[in-house]
């Protein structure tokens, strides 16, 4: 298992890709073929790449909607 | 598993969708002031005043009780409300057209008086929620809808630089620039909302954080592009830093 | 009975204000009513309440928003082009359900004009000189006690229909000192705690509620909003209804009714003497209530008795259209009119009368 | 006589309101109605000042003194200007130490009061205005002296008590019409 | 006849009053009416005038009194709560005597309110909110042509009576677009050296004139305001008399008379021709000049025949007073409205009628 | 037998009559202005704006054609006239509750234009037509009838800089503070007035002279004593000098 | 039939005010009386845009529609918001592309156009608006085929005329209904 | 005769006194037997000492009322 998890709230997404664009590791993506309740193809973590999240919390702090939480699955 | 980063909706936002446009700044900001407040544990002991902008209806998101401000009135507004509870956490968040225009008197006198309140003010370079007019803070060669070839010295005048003026205002105790256009310089912006509650909370006198933020609508730039064009067009003008601060901290 | 006291009436308004209830006061210097905001900088502190001197007209009306969102009772005062400025605000508090006690102690004349008393800011007062569909009661008085009354009744007509209140008062009886009896002090809430208890509906916090307030003046929605202005003409109606005020003076059996307010009424309270002294069947309906309009009094003349109405003011007409709908235009409608600033003698309207009548016949 | 109607005039510093204002007081104490009105704005500037003061025994209707039985001129330019409001038969109290003109009108009655002068004799050059109160009270009765002697106790206690002695001289120092 | 082209409203009466002699414009931007500061910000410069963008509408009002002063042809637009905020400027400049056009893109709601159409300014534009004694003439056109004709002629209108000009539209005619006819441009002075000519009493430096001009607003003596006064109504009982402007439409055989002004008549325009089908006489008098408000088609109806008159408003009812004296009360007025920015369609105001018909009987 | 210094009365100044109190500053201030114009030769083509306040009637005094503004619209109202007459000198004369309070937003909205302009500011420390209520420059613990035990910060905060406030803006080109306190000064303070109106004639941008005055009657003190106090407690406050000029001056 | 009321509704990015203002022009070219009104206010922050068109042989009173003759929907939301206000015989087009949702009304009209597929076919896959206008016009009737030819000519020309010949190719894209 | 010559426009002086007060030479004075159209004492060269005026002209530039012109009587 990863060690941070990116959490996000889907439905707030408005696919403005602040959050892909500030990910050091280039790891977020948005979801193309799923619209949410505001009709925004949503951001997310792409398939497979959980793993190389550093938890930098970049992400999460640039989101204008407040839509992502980070956690580190290590901690309590 | 333990939360380094816990989106503050549902505390010190409200579950309500924001009207804001994808990537608009002032989602970024309204975050960091209602984060701040939710740590200091002052929901409940806080009153906001919006603006009349795009922000307008910023109640319906910051979970504080608040009213609404006719246009540039809200640090007079503000004022009024302070007198009433000195010892609740006041502050008003506005724009650059609500504030830097329209609402001049009502600022400086504000920090004249040396109001025991915090002023949000979001320098966004435009008017966003009329349409993209040029704003005291267009920046020059910006384009606006009142000036399509770019701003020009000749008309309009240089823009503004509020956070330099009002530093020139004794009763302004804490005054800082800060922009949202990098993860950086975003936990830097929360440290200075932070900063100004404390002086608020301190008595000091009156406080004001200005952000610069992007309207990716009425610029007509991808969010991404806006929060560069931030970097690279804004902060040249707009240099960041604290102007005032009190004596025991420098 | 209360004491008399001898007092300028500005000072007399404050007095009557910090006794009523006011908590808060914000003002703006402006001839001839600055010994408001004077009196109140040193008076209202030593009585527990806060004096703000504010940066312009516009500061006063927005700070006393913020004060009246927040929970106060708050008093303020200027005069005619200083109540121009804050159309905005009135029609902004009213949209927002504020309570606000406001005082226009006028003078004469449009743009800056002149300092002296006059009436013609009757319009200005009861037509909404701001935006959109509202209504602010405004009060008349015409003597210091009348004032000293209405100011101190109105921080709970302004709170029991959450809506600003307006006293109309003008430079004469601003500047005059005469008796008055002061009515005793009372307390609308005990301190910043109480004012949640008082007005649940104002801004303290949401510690401790079900539900946070917000209050707004923004609807984004066409039917929301006209669902708001239904609800809120409903109260208008209400205040319409419920806050006519007027008194007569020897109507029944008068030829000659003059209609006339503050200053205006006091003078022409001796012109109905020296008439009826002459023979000369006058009387009066002194409206108190300029907004709502009195009516009943109108109602109540009847055509066969009262030959003529005289609306006398120190203004160029402007209460005609009240007074013609409250009588239905079955009474021809005179002007009698001084501007200026200047105070008629009760000679000269003494004379009037006798010249109309002559006309008349 | 039911209706007293006052007219008081003169430069701004010259104590020209606290005169009206002792005479409306007085009478108040005394259960009569009054009226007090201060012309305002000009004074600001250093022009004249003056006020109306309407004593009597029913409710007044207006403040403003058209026409008065007493008018009050203490310096040159008030006299010019209010020697005309005196109704005829009235009376007429000027200030002879600053005025200098004759009076014109016969209609009238005329007290010749050398305000500054006595003022200074008694100790307090600008109590002035506290000899011609004394002058008018004592002359017309229009109030009763020992009541104006209490309201100058109580206007000059305090800080100001030191002027008290003083004053109660002044508004004693004129004698006779 | 001249090429019918199309355009957004608020464009159209920027043109227009490009084409009516505008040299100058200042704005503020605001909803409905952006397009106008929009459009004369790149237009006006091209065609030699000037455009500013003031700060506020306060700087709008008083920078256009200081182009008037100098003798420019000023243009000005705002909507609701931003002429709310020129009141007190208003007030100054009819007491100045200073011309301006000005426009009114009107939205709905008291304070901020809403964006959407609304007619709830009829109070504030009609009945001088700011302080005393002035009218200023308010034409409210109800289709684009309407509004581009009036727009033109306004500067004549201010120039004529040195006094300011307003135009009232709302937000449905300044967003919409619609054929209009274009008049000519016209140059009612050539350049900067001509003003003195054309406005004699313009300020543009005294040099070689026998007296220096001032333009003032502030009167130190009552007696002298008071002349001032009565100089100015006279003028002001002139334009009453002269700017009444309306339309009727088969008010003569009308069993109902429907007064509608602005976007509202044009719906009513529709409504008239379905109730007629329906065998209801209906007619409408459409008052184009609201102050003055215009008497004459009202007291053409007749009782015998008008059973009912309906005021039909997008406003709670702010028209019905004029109406009511100018047919002095002769016939009962009913009320149309609806509110919010909610534009009512044909159908609704049809079934009202009918519903209202069947109450009557 | 020549004139060493002739009174401008007939020519800059009309014959009429002023209204000030005996010793007001206005009265030397205006001699100063319209000395300077009468020798630019100028007086046909000037254009003067007369606020609210004890100057409102400037215009029977001042010899060139002059508009009324309403209260604090006095920057607004010659922004209007200046770009009628480019031509024409244009001048603004403001009270300092006029300018500096509520008319704050129009003065710092014509600097940042770069109205090409000059704004001749009357800073008494008082307002002195209402009759010596606290303005926004009274100083601490300067008594008024609004603050009868002295000016305290705490309760209306420190005095406004207009002069530093106003230089923190680009299209403030010529911003200096002068006082009519000695005959030094006065002669100081119209070289002042000259440069502003030579700044306003090269059209380089925003002019304004701030004059330290004074007001015998609301101050309570003998115009000798007033202008006394103009020295010993204005000006350390309130320091003299130019906070701005064009590039090439310095 | 003497007017047609038309709705077009769509993203605030989709050329909606375009469409219906070409609309507009075309109508009142050909001697018709047009008014047009779009939504405003709610655009500026990425809602959905709309607008109405009536076009008629006679003055038009109200320029608002309550009730379209025909209604374009350009997106989903769109088709949710407007689908009932299709008149009971009229006309809904709906781009196909972005709509996935069923049709629900039985009593209209309805033209599925693939208007994005069929723009970027014609190689600018920004006039999906332009697609749809071809093929409002080509099935209805409103207004002249040629005549829409010559304003798509007027409004891309200048520095706009790279864009024409793709624009005139996706106004013919649709071919039928 | 002195060289300077100071002229007042007696009926402006409101006697302030400024002139007085900024004399280097001291040889200001107010006179006190004669009222001005005003109303006013003005403001005059004490009699005798037209001599001591060295022609500084601060009391003509800081005088308010712009009542004071100095001449030198030596120069055309
Ligand atoms: C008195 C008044 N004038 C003008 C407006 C129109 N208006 C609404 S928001 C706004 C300015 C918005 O710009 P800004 O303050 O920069 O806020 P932003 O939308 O950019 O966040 C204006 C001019 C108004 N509502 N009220
Ligand atoms: C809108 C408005 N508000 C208030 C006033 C009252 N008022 C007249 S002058 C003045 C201020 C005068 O002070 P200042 O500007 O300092 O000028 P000074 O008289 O001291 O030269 C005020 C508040 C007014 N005329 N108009
Ligand atoms: S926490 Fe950092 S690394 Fe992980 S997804 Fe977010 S931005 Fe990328
Ligand atoms: S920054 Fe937030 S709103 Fe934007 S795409 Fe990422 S998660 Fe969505
Ligand atoms: S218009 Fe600009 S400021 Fe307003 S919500 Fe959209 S992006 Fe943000
Ligand atoms: S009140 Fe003061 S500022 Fe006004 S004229 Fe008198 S001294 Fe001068
Ligand atoms: S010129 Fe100089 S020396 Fe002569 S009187 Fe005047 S101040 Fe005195
Ligand atoms: S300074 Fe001028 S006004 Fe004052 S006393 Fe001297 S001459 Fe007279
Ligand atoms: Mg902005
Ligand atoms: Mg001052």
């Amino acid at each position: 298992m990863a060690r941070f998890l990116v959490k996000f709230l889907r439905d707030r997404c408005k696919a403005c890709e602040l959050c892909i664009s500030v990910c050091p590791k280039q790891i977020l993506e948005i979801e193309t073929d799923l619209y949410n309740k505001k009709g925004y193809h949503p951001a997310r973590v792409q398939p497979g790449k959980d793993d190389e999240c550093i938890g930098c919390t970049s992400c999460a702090t640039i989101c204008p909607d407040s839509v992502i939480s980070v956690f580190d699955t290590t901690k309590e | 598993m333990k939360a380094i980063y816990q989106s503050t909706v549902g505390e010190g936002l409200t579950l309500t969708d924001t009207s804001y446009c994808p990537g608009c700044g002032h989602g970024i900001i309204h975050k960091l002031v209602m984060e701040s407040i939710a740590e200091l544990g002052k929901l409940g002991e806080t009153i906001g005043v919006s603006p009349i902008g795009c922000s307008v209806v910023a109640h319906e998101y910051m979970n504080v009780e608040m009213c609404e401000a006719a246009h540039g009135r809200a640090p007079a507004v503000a004022t009024g409300i302070k007198r009433v509870h000195p010892n609740h956490i006041v502050f008003s968040y506005q724009g650059d057209g609500d504030l830097a225009s329209i609402g001049m008197t009502e600022i400086v006198h504000a920090a004249m008086r040396g109001e025991k309140f915090t002023t949000f003010f979001v320098n966004n370079a435009i008017y966003g929620m009329t349409g993209g007019q040029m704003a005291p803070t267009t920046l020059l060669g910006q384009k606006s809808t009142t000036s399509i070839d770019g701003r020009k010295k000749e008309i309009s005048g240089m823009p503004i630089r509020v956070s330099e003026l009002l530093a020139t205002i004794d009763g302004a105790v804490y005054v800082e620039r800060v922009a949202v256009n990098t993860p950086a310089n975003v936990r830097k912006a929360k440290q200075a909302i932070k900063r100004a509650l404390d002086v608020q909370q301190r008595k000091l006198g009156f406080s004001f954080v200005e952000f610069l933020s992007s309207c990716p609508t009425n610029w007509g730039l991808t969010p991404v592009n806006a929060l560069k064009w931030v970097g690279e067009h804004m902060i040249p003008y707009y240099p960041l830093g604290i102007f005032k601060q009190p004596e025991e901290e420098k | 009975m209360a004491e008399r006291v001898l007092m300028k009436g500005n000072e007399a308004f404050a007095e009557a204000a910090i006794r009523g209830g006011c908590r808060f006061y914000v003002g703006y210097p402006i001839t001839p009513q600055s010994e408001i905001p004077e009196f109140m900088s040193h008076e209202l502190p030593k009585r527990g309440g806060t004096f703000i001197q504010a940066e312009s007209e516009l500061g006063t009306i927005n700070m006393s928003y913020g004060i009246g969102c927040a929970g106060g009772n708050v008093f303020i005062s200027s005069a005619s082009p200083g109540i121009a400025l804050m159309q905005e605000g009135f029609s902004f508090l009213c949209s927002a359900e504020v309570p606000l006690v406001a005082m226009n102690v006028s003078r004469s004349g449009a743009g800056i004009g002149g300092i002296q008393p006059g009436q013609c800011d009757y319009n200005q007062v009861t037509r909404g000189g701001g935006n959109g569909d509202y209504h602010i009661p405004v009060f008349a008085p015409s003597t210091m006690q009348d004032a000293v009354d209405i100011i101190y009744e109105s921080f709970e007509i302004a709170d029991r229909y959450r809506n600003p209140v307006m006293i109309l008062a003008d430079g004469m009886m601003g500047q005059m000192m005469e008796p008055v009896v002061l009515p005793e002090p009372k307390t609308l809430y005990k301190d910043e705690a109480d004012i949640a208890n008082y007005k649940p509906w104002a801004l303290t916090g949401s510690k401790g509620k079900a539900n946070r307030n917000r209050i707004k003046s923004y609807h984004a929605h066409p039917a929301e909003l006209e669902q708001y202005i239904d609800y809120l003409y409903e109260k208008y109606m209400r205040m319409e209804k419920e806050l006519q005020r007027a008194e007569s003076y020897h109507t029944d059996d008068a030829e000659i009714v003059f209609v006339a307010y503050g200053s205006m009424a006091r003078i022409v309270r001796e012109v109905l003497e020296v008439l009826r002294k002459d023979g000369i069947k006058a009387g009066m309906i002194r409206p108190i209530s300029l907004w709502p309009f009195p009516t009943a009094p109108f109602e109540a003349l009847n055509p066969e008795v009262t030959k003529v109405v005289i609306s006398a003011e120190m203004s160029k007409g402007q209460m005609i259209p009240d007074i013609r709908l409250a009588l239905k235009d079955r009474i021809p409608v005179k002007l009698f009119s001084r501007t200026g600033g200047i105070i008629p003698s009760t000679e000269e309207i003494v004379a009037f009368v006798k010249t109309l009548r002559k006309e008349l016949k | 006589m039911s209706t007293n109607r006052v007219m008081i005039a003169g430069s701004g510093g010259q104590g020209i309101i606290l005169m009206g204002k002792l005479l409306a007081y007085v009478a108040m104490e005394e259960g009569k109605e009054v009226t007090f009105l201060p012309s305002y704005g000009a004074e600001m500037r250093g022009g004249t000042a003056n006020c109306s003061v309407i004593i009597s025994d029913r409710p007044i209707s207006c403040p403003v003194v058209h026409k008065a039985d007493i008018v009050v001129v203490m310096n040159q330019p008030s006299f010019e200007k209010f020697e005309s409001a005196v109704e005829p038969g009235g009376s007429l109290f000027l200030n002879s130490t600053l005025i200098k003109d004759p009076v014109t009108r016969t209609d009238i009655e005329i007290y010749k009061v050398d305000a500054n002068k006595l003022a200074e004799d008694a100790g307090i050059g600008r109590s002035a205005n506290i000899v011609m109160l004394g002058a008018i009270v004592r002359q017309t009765g229009i109030v009763k002296i020992e009541n104006v002697t209490k309201a100058l106790k109580k206007e000059f206690s305090g800080k100001k008590v030191v002027y008290l002695d003083a004053n109660l001289l002044a508004f004693q120092a004129w004698k006779t019409g």
